[in-house]
């Protein structure tokens, strides 16, 4: 299958606000110091002219067919089908599997277009931030295949957690950098991959979700979207029209927006994102910044939804490090605002508990990110129960990354 | 006209240059920074004194060091204002009072609260890192701060164009250009003096009247003064704030630090006068 | 892309022999303890009507494209290309990208269809035995996807050495079965598990190469050959036609077979199979079974061409551990044998920097087995030296399991 | 007629039945299972003498390790029949000799020189365990075989068909028919009778005349017993290797271990004369 075309079907204004009409609330911005202004210029500046470029798109989107394998299947799966109560109750679930990319998640998609205008604009290093070390992993093979350099900031104790995907990236030749600051994760660890980017002026910056100063949010959820596009006509062609429902993770929210972008004016198509609620929402422990109730604010380069503590940030906390994140991408919370998109949670041993049920009875090892849409995909599913639906779940990942983790909670549960 | 224009006004027909220290407000604590900046207006034209925030993105290593120091003891915007109340009335000194701070503490806070407390305390500008010229924060700030005579500061580095030099000598109006001598984070290089030349040059090229003062990497007398040759002040921030770490790692606290900090300062600061 | 349908040219006497006409030579056969005759005729039979049922084929080709995602792209590698020598030199090499299957190497094609056959011919749990753990989890995963119970069998050296596959494999509900036997490794484990086949008469033995008694590597080429058939079809229309060369690395000969088998009647496709010289071919320290002088013998019910010791099976040693083994396939030894498979090898040591190279320049974490043979493919494209020519290497796996490893390497050699 | 063939012959006549002991040749080493098979020559009527393979694939646990201390001190085909010889020599036996062991080392060593030393060593049978039916290898040791009047003994279990059962039974025709208990391997699992009964019947529909021995775990005296009822002779193996293992771990050696194992051995044959 070919890349369906990107079309702009929610354009934020040009100094990149999207834009709630009836509340007034903004999502999106530049709020960087003026050392970054011009990077930043010719980030903005090279990308509108990138997708506009016949030749860089057509090479990209080979690029994205052949390395990163992005034509994955659809499937319907017969054993979440059955467990949500039955085609007969609630039709038809469905999975895209993106874990089956190079990498293993929806990041390598945004990841390599990034890298690859990033070569086309001259720069000759990618700075990058990362969590669960998808995102590193998916920016390091991206800069090999493309002979750039990387440096990789991530939070020290994140760097403990993940050692395959930490491992594979220097394999990859990545410089990682740990970041000791304040709580050690992923927040820390973009705000200094934003540092040095203000700091090198031949390195690029790459972010790992929709999220940062614009065109950051705008550039991931178009490249990215290429996701969504190819999902939507393979759906079509499966299905015979487009799903009732999508159901995805939000850490940042960009394998939700990769995915459901192309839905976005499909009225037909209810869209959920799900965030992690960690050890349970009234514990406070948890990483859901709509469900635990965010307020605007403005951080790394964005004005969103976040949460706070006082006028700092607050700790986000869940056992997925892709998902330990304290804000929402921009793009995404203005969706939440007006309504486009509904949120909804799980929590962490529920995640777990999902993670074995699909090794066990679907035959499949998920990024434990994913297994937290999953659960809450079912429950919602079960609680719509009208026949004749097609519901679709992005398995964003796969789970290697989470083996030992998942071994740790087996022999815990035996 | 503000403080900050006659301070700079005066200076230029004086011939004298303005030496700016900068420290983070509540570090390590809040007694212990009230006497440190207490000290300090003993020998700065101008103190700026920086609101910690925990996701800041421009700060070099030994900033961020001190915003933790200051956030874990308790420090916010509501206390920096109370502090520097309070050194104001206890020392009752001439020296200028600049806040420097993120956008997100600012808007949690509340725009309109946060300029109605600058004017209450007495502050007479505002440095806010990451306000962006286009964001309409920006334009709220810059035009209730200046309905207040209040000063709206913006930083410029070797790597920003023309365009955005011009427009930010227009919002600086009733303060100065904040120059950065080079392209990186405060303190993480040594102060380049081609950059402060050619920055100079180029903010001239559009404005003969604003007062630039060259801040970053800014760490020793000489280079106080090699920079005052060309600038109209002078900006020394990370070595100040690190001067505070080596004092609290030597458990120093109260007027202790304070003398141990500022006896720093006055050195720098003498740098303007040699 | 449909899967192209199954189409015999290189048949088996009835008794499943490959038979050499000019040296007289045997291949395969069913040598076998009486025992295991009625299972065996069981598997047989079920094998052969499965293969003529129009649905068990179509529901079973769905799952391959959905589930396993045999659809994985074939692409032109301009860094490789340019490490042979240049495009007008040696003309473009081209990578068959089988490390984007689900569970990331080709074992789970043969591994899920014989498993979806153990379950139509009502077989309750599945014995196998695994090596690398990259069969094993592969079968544990189609275990798990169609409900069937599991022992792995595996050398206890090598379930030290592969820490992750097989903890995905547990993960999945898989029984793990240290074996203590002789070497501790691959080939006490296909024996024991073959012993366990005739001790459990409600269990079907699923073997991980194109190895064991008649009707198994039959069978293992036969539905694995759906990697080669869509292979032969995607190079078409990439390139208009077919390959001038591929290359596969050889354990038992299954990745190889199964993208190869296709080819077998065109004339102008050599055919290479690359196998581990361990240490070095003089050293005697290597799992060349063709390339150390392997000769006729017969073991795990077959007669195939085995590494020697006296009347025993002789141990062979490499790092990579699906390679570690004294024999090859049965009909892989009959195409030796005729001349239609020429073989190659290369060492442990030559395999570790092309996994550095192809982590650093390609971007790619290949599994350490396939790394044999790009090393290999290159020289051998080298010594060709002809323009206009378009070679295939198949990239049979990804590497995680191997990064444990590959960070020793890389320690030792900074 | 072969002498395995007369041995049963005799034995039918007189209303007895045969003992038959099965040990790994060279177990645990060559001097030490020397005088074990000289011993049990005084009890067993045949001895099975299994000649190891490093790859079986139908030996049980107890068998392999006796397999790996055989083929570790040397053991091999050659040197089984240079053992066999010496022990026909030294006791001048009427006991029956049969070689049981897998297909690789046969053809390794060569089929044709196979059956010309069994025939110049005195071998009266061979069982090849995973030499099946159809392959060419084991047309050629049939014919071979029983040109020279040696044995050639096949296994048949409860899961084999009639048809199966049939074909065996006319390739056995100068030794017996091999019926293992239950499915599974040797030693596995204790003795079924009700599956001995049900094979030696299914055996007697097609052939009134062929022997049938049973083995497959039987490890006491008095399974002998029972088996003996049903079976013209009854196969003890995994229990006597377990008895070599067991005394080779109390360091017994050659006379010694002989005598552990023999009495052993001894007792389970008096299973028959009770
Ligand atoms: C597999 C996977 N899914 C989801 C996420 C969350 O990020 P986002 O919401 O931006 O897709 C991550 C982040 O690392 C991830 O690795
Ligand atoms: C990735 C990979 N390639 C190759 C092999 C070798 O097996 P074969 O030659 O049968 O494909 C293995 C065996 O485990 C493997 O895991």
């Amino acid at each position: 299958m070919k890349i369906p075309p990107f079309k702009e079907i929610n354009p934020p204004t040009k100094d990149g606000f999207w834009i709630n009409k009836k509340t007034k609330e903004r999502f999106g911005g530049q709020y960087i110091s003026p050392l970054l202004v011009p990077n930043l210029k010719r980030v903005e500046k090279g990308f509108f002219k990138a997708i506009k470029d016949k030749k860089f798109m057509r090479e990209l989107n080979e690029e994205l067919l052949s390395f990163i394998g992005v034509n994955t299947p659809v499937h319907f799966s017969p054993e979440l089908t059955k467990l949500a109560g039955g085609e007969k109750k609630i039709g038809k679930i469905y999975l895209k599997r993106t874990d089956l990319h190079t990498n293993h998640s929806h990041k390598p998609v945004s990841a390599y277009s990034c890298c690859k205008l990033a070569k086309y604009l001259g720069f000759k290093k990618i700075l990058t931030e990362t969590g669960a070390f998808q995102n590193g992993r998916a920016v390091a093979s991206a800069c090999a295949a493309l002979g750039l350099d990387l440096d990789i900031y991530v939070g020290a104790n994140d760097a403990k957690k993940l050692a395959i995907n930490k491992d594979i990236s220097a394999l990859h030749g990545a410089n990682i950098i740990e970041v000791h600051d304040s709580t050690k994760s992923l927040l820390p660890a973009m705000a200094a991959a934003l540092r040095a980017f203000q700091s090198e002026p031949d390195s690029m910056y790459v972010v790992g979700s929709v999220a940062g100063p614009h065109p950051y949010p705008l550039m991931v959820r178009t490249f990215g979207s290429v996701i969504g596009r190819i999902t939507k006509k393979q759906f079509k062609n499966l299905v015979g029209k487009d799903p009732s429902t999508i159901f995805s993770v939000c850490g940042g929210g960009s394998n939700m927006l990769c995915i459901s972008y192309p839905y976005l004016k499909t009225k037909n198509t209810k869209i959920y994102a799900v965030e992690s609620a960690g050890k349970g929402l009234k514990t406070g422990k948890h990483g859901a910044t709509i469900g635990g109730g965010g307020k605007i604010g403005i951080l790394l380069g964005m004005q969103s939804k976040v949460l706070l503590d006082g006028e700092n940030i607050a700790e986000s906390f869940t056992e997925a490090s892709g998902l330990d994140f304290s804000s929402i991408g921009t793009e995404v919370a203005f969706l939440q605002s007006v309504g486009r998109i509904k949120f909804l949670t799980a929590t962490d041993l529920e995640a777990k508990k999902t993670f074995m049920m699909m090794a066990r009875k679907v035959g499949l090892i998920c990024a434990i990110e994913a297994c937290y849409v999953i659960h809450a995909a079912i429950k919602e599913i079960r609680k719509i129960g009208k026949p004749k639906q097609n519901h679709l779940i992005h398995l964003c990942g796969a789970g290697e990354p989470n083996v030992a983790q998942m071994m740790e909670h087996m022999k815990k549960n035996k | 006209m503000s403080k900050l224009n006659n301070l700079f006004k005066e200076a230029k027909k004086n011939k004298k240059k303005i030496f700016i220290g900068f420290v983070t407000s509540g570090d390590p604590n809040y007694k212990s920074s009230k006497e440190i900046i207490k000290e300090m207006t003993k020998s700065c034209q101008i103190i700026e004194a920086g609101i910690s925030f925990n996701t800041s993105t421009s700060d070099s290593p030994i900033i961020m060091e001190a915003n933790d120091r200051a956030i874990n003891s308790g420090m916010n915007m509501n206390k920096t204002f109370k502090l520097i109340r309070e050194v104001k009335r206890e020392t009752k000194t001439n020296t200028c009072f600049v806040i420097m701070t993120y956008l997100n503490p600012v808007k949690i806070f509340g725009l309109k609260k946060f300029i109605n407390q600058c004017n209450f305390v007495g502050i007479d500008g505002v440095i806010i890192v990451d306000s962006n010229l286009n964001s309409p924060e920006e334009k709220i700030l810059i035009n209730g701060l200046s309905k207040k005579k209040i000063g709206y500061i913006k930083i410029i580095s070797p790597t920003n164009d023309d365009e955005f030099i011009k427009l930010s000598i227009k919002n600086c109006r009733d303060s100065w250009l904040y120059i950065t001598s080079y392209f990186g984070l405060t303190g993480s290089k040594n102060v380049n003096i081609d950059n402060v030349k050619k920055m100079v040059k180029r903010v001239r090229n559009y404005s003969k009247e604003i007062p630039v003062a060259v801040g970053f990497g800014v760490k020793t007398p000489s280079q106080v003064k090699q920079v005052s040759k060309y600038a109209d002040g002078v900006i020394c921030g990370s070595s100040i704030v690190n001067k505070v770490a080596e004092g609290h790692k030597k458990r120093l606290k109260g007027k202790k630090l304070a003398t141990f900090v500022s006896s720093y300062v006055k050195k720098l600061s003498r740098g303007i006068k040699k």
